[in-house]
């Protein structure tokens, strides 16, 4: 029944000391990776070790722990870099906040300059508010045209107007992997069909971080957004990637110390890629921290990673199948490789919001709402879905819980 | 689970499987407000009839929870026929009980204690004080309570 | 020799492993917490200790763990803005990354709702690039008039000219304290200023949290930035504080998750402050460890903080005096309770890149530059200072190891 | 200290306190250049002369610190009465004797090294090689040599 998986979840927990808590006197079952996922213990004392030994302001210091915060936060940013395949770290990865702020910071500053009011941006149905709002506000500014790329029946995009919906478009920005359905987008393809069409195209890589292989030079693309919170790593950071080209022809986006080269009453001379998008003191810890958490998604390896995470959703998807039949709404795609670990339903009558509490009472953490994609969940005829979603230290016991839980909510419910 | 019990009563449960005051008022007479937990989705649209300063009508529609549709309709049952007056007390009592664990849940607790409030004047509504063991329910329990007072507030009632 | 200080700095010190390690084999003098103070274990360990028991995604989940996260962050607003003596932290606290965010925010909304041509905002001659450069930068965008207010020649704000400045001016935004000079200014006085000419005022708190009490109350202020890293806590979090009334009229900053009410594909409702200012996943962590260093420093008390900066102020002036004479210029007012903890130099011919490699060199850790501020940097006619500056840790040792560090300078380009 | 001595050589200091060809030159002919380093605020400003493929004047004004000031004094020396493309291998000789450790400063380490520079080959320059223990110093001592390859670049020689 429990397929071999080519992760050792027991191990892997170990990690994890969060994992060891109780909740309501039993063992934590955490399913809610796809909101934030847990940061291993190594991310934590990387932080931890940062700031007892080492921390300074970074960029301006010539003693030693300014010297060692300098090469630490700058050594950040060529790991993380090349976790994602970056050509180019040094002048290429931007911290931000999170991935919200890395799309704000792209539509205020490329979306800016290039796109008017003849313009168009095509989004797609399954994006996370994150990937949506930030449009809207720039559509109101410029006037640019916002379009939508539907979904098919089995919930993946529908390509088949794709290239009208790019026609006239200068930006397709899609999410690698959708945060309510778990569908994942296949991004080489969007890309060429984007270059073809003479349009960018603009990964939100938020929720494929952890789980899918990423590498920005094969996949083609121009622009990624990340959040570390989501990728086993702290709060407090994001990552834009952009191609070093297109970085070094932005205008800036927040002003401020870090981002100048001078300063005079009248006028300021803007830095280069990427210092010129990081105004004001960065999240020099978290930067650490996430370079961390790089690491340690690469000694597990991503591939290993979404192997476990494929064989525990297929695992979930049959065991809440054979318990609920018709009784379960679950959307998304059917068991799969382009399947993420991410399963949102709806059970009978039971409303999400009171899935997620009896669950919680056993133990089970899982997220009830709209997910931040409200455009999706209306495209569903949904008000809120509860959601189960995965990470490497999730196992089949979790699986178990989620579904003895659901038992019980239905007879309190019944 | 105790906790969940006396979070999921059977009058809970009851008013959510068979909610009162079902419906939506139209015409121009209707005083009409909606309400949203931006949180969870939870939407609401309280519409009322108010003559000579007595509620003589209230429908409830929307989506949402067990908590914030059992709320709203017991709401319904207990305002229904009442002096717009009584109904705007009842919402401050109703608020209180909620609001005290409300503040702790913003507060490191050495805000003032508001005066606590006595259940027996809630009657049946009183069966909604589990929820104040689950902080994070508080905002549906009082979406409709919310969303009649607005409604209230824009007739300048 | 060593007046006796109201803080008992041997025992502070053992609250800072950082101030354990040794630099060169020296113990290390840490002289530089105006670009980044040090945390005291509190606070890493509060969010260790948030990381490894609690950490989950606030505001949307039900289960326990995302429930006490909730509110720990929510708490940590509250904590904050008792702290500023904010009356309703609860909605006018807003967390961002750092100042510099806080700022651009603070001009990029109410700045630019209210800014056109015919306005002005009135800046002074010793603001960070972080209250310049995000001025300029609207600017560009609506014309808005800049002007600054000057110094006079003990390098205080000039006021004489003020009422003129004020003149047709919507905003006055000034530091509480120069980074550079040590000035503190007397806001209090100044905000009455600009509310008498209809102008609002805007504070720059960077330099001052950690040293100066603050009550945005009782100074009757509209608007005040902090950052985390600044005052004992972690980096990665800022905070802007404003007058419910003023933050409540004001349209969003950023998009996406948590700062809205409803997005459909053609539109967005914004969420009410400070939500509607907090687009995405927050600072969780780092807000935990805010609250935690503003604990801290409560348990201090700002006001020991500050007589024993200028204790340690009135002591170093008098010593770098005594040692240099002529030989040393030293940038800021006499000391004095307007004089914070901040001693700007240049020593004779040596310049201050080289001081501060000597400096480390002798575990003594101060900045060279033009610490953002090259505007005042232009004014005083200087192209590099180098900056001591201190914090409740700091102790006449380290004032002393200065002294001795540049003697040994002199020694070195004689 | 062992270290810092040998960052501040007698020649180094020596250049410092009296910086060969200082000055600007000026008129149609002379190629210029400016260099800024953020981080510290050094500014610096070559001028030269080029005639017949030969850098037969320079000119270093400016402010910075004594590796900046020292460094661009001694690449003037080096640099005088030289061929353009011989300039330019010294420019590259010199950058990669820094860059070699520049690169260490942004990376784990795992980065293909450079090949080592022959010391011999930069005469007194080679003076400079003890910045290459400070990281944080490179900018500067690479500053005067970045703007006169950009005074170059910008004439296309
Ligand atoms: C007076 C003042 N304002 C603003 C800032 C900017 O702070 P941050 O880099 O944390 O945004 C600083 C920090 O150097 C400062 O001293
Ligand atoms: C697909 C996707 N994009 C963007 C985001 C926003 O991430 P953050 O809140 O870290 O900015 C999320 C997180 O929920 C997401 O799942």
């Amino acid at each position: 029944m429990t397929d071999t998986s080519p992760l050792d979840v027991t191990a892997v927990r170990r990690d994890f000391p969060l994992l060891s808590r109780e909740s309501h006197g039993r063992r934590i079952s955490y399913l809610d990776t796809a909101a934030s996922s847990l940061p291993p213990h190594a991310v934590v004392e990387a932080m931890d070790h940062y700031y007892e030994t080492t921390h300074a302001n970074v960029h301006r210091g010539v003693y030693e722990t300014a010297e060692e915060a300098t090469r630490l936060f700058e050594s950040a940013r060529t790991t993380i870099g090349r976790f994602l395949g970056a050509p180019d770290p040094a002048r290429e990865i931007v911290f931000t906040r999170n991935t919200t702020e890395s799309i704000n910071l792209l539509a205020r500053t490329w979306g800016e300059q290039h796109l008017g009011e003849d313009d168009a941006v095509v989004l797609t149905l399954m994006e996370h508010h994150a990937n949506i709002v930030p449009w809207q506000m720039l559509a109101e500014r410029t006037g640019v045209e916002l379009r939508f790329l539907g979904l098919d029946d089995q919930l993946r995009l529908d390509l088949s107007n794709l290239d009208e919906l790019l026609d006239g478009a200068k930006l397709l920005s899609v999410t690698a992997m959708s945060n309510v359905l778990g569908t994942v987008n296949a991004i080489g393809p969007l890309a060429a069909a984007a270059h073809a069409a003479g349009a960018l195209i603009h990964v939100d890589g938020a929720q494929a971080a952890l789980h899918l292989p990423h590498d920005v030079a094969a996949l083609d693309i121009d622009f990624l957004s990340l959040s570390g919170h989501k990728m086993l790593g702290p709060t407090g950071i994001g990552v834009l990637w952009g191609r070093a080209e297109l970085l070094a022809d932005l205008p800036p986006f927040l002003g401020g110390g870090g981002m100048i080269l001078d300063v005079r009453t009248d006028r300021f001379i803007p830095a280069d890629a990427p210092q010129r998008f990081e105004a004001g003191t960065p999240p020099i810890a978290e930067a650490v921290g996430l370079a961390e958490a790089v690491r340690y998604i690469s000694g597990l390896g991503v591939e290993t990673i979404h192997a476990h995470e494929s064989m525990l959703t297929t695992y979930a998807l049959d065991r809440l199948e054979a318990a609920f039949g018709d009784g379960i709404t679950i959307y998304g795609p059917p068991a799969g490789p382009d399947r993420g670990g991410v399963i949102s339903f709806e059970l009978g009558d039971v409303h999400a919001h009171d899935i997620a509490q009896i669950l919680d009472s056993v133990g089970v953490c899982v997220r009830p709402g709209h997910h931040c994609a409200k455009p999706l969940m209306r495209h569903l005829g949904v008000q809120a879905a509860a959601r189960a979603s995965f990470g490497p230290y999730s196992g089949h016991d979790d699986v178990d819980a989620l579904v003895a839980g659901l038992q019980q909510a239905t007879t309190v419910f019944l | 689970m105790a906790d969940l019990e006396e979070l999921y009563r059977e009058i809970i449960l009851d008013h959510y499987r068979s909610p009162r005051n079902r419906g939506e008022l139209t015409g121009e007479a209707a005083l009409r407000a909606e309400g949203f937990n931006p949180l969870c989705g939870d939407e609401i649209l309280v519409t009322l009839h108010v003559d000579d300063g007595t509620v003589t009508d209230i429908k409830i529609s929307g989506q949402g929870c067990s908590i914030s549709q059992s709320s709203a309709s017991l709401m319904s049952a207990a305002v229904k026929g009442k002096p717009v007056a009584e109904v705007r007390k009842t919402i401050e009592t109703f608020k209180t009980l909620m609001t005290v664990h409300e503040a702790q849940l913003e507060d490191a607790g050495d805000a003032p204690e508001p005066e606590p409030v006595d259940l027996r004047t809630l009657g049946e509504l009183a069966a909604l004080q589990g929820v104040v063991k689950f902080p994070m329910r508080i905002k549906c329990a009082t979406l409709g309570w919310n969303t009649l007072a607005q409604a209230l507030d824009d007739a300048s009632l």
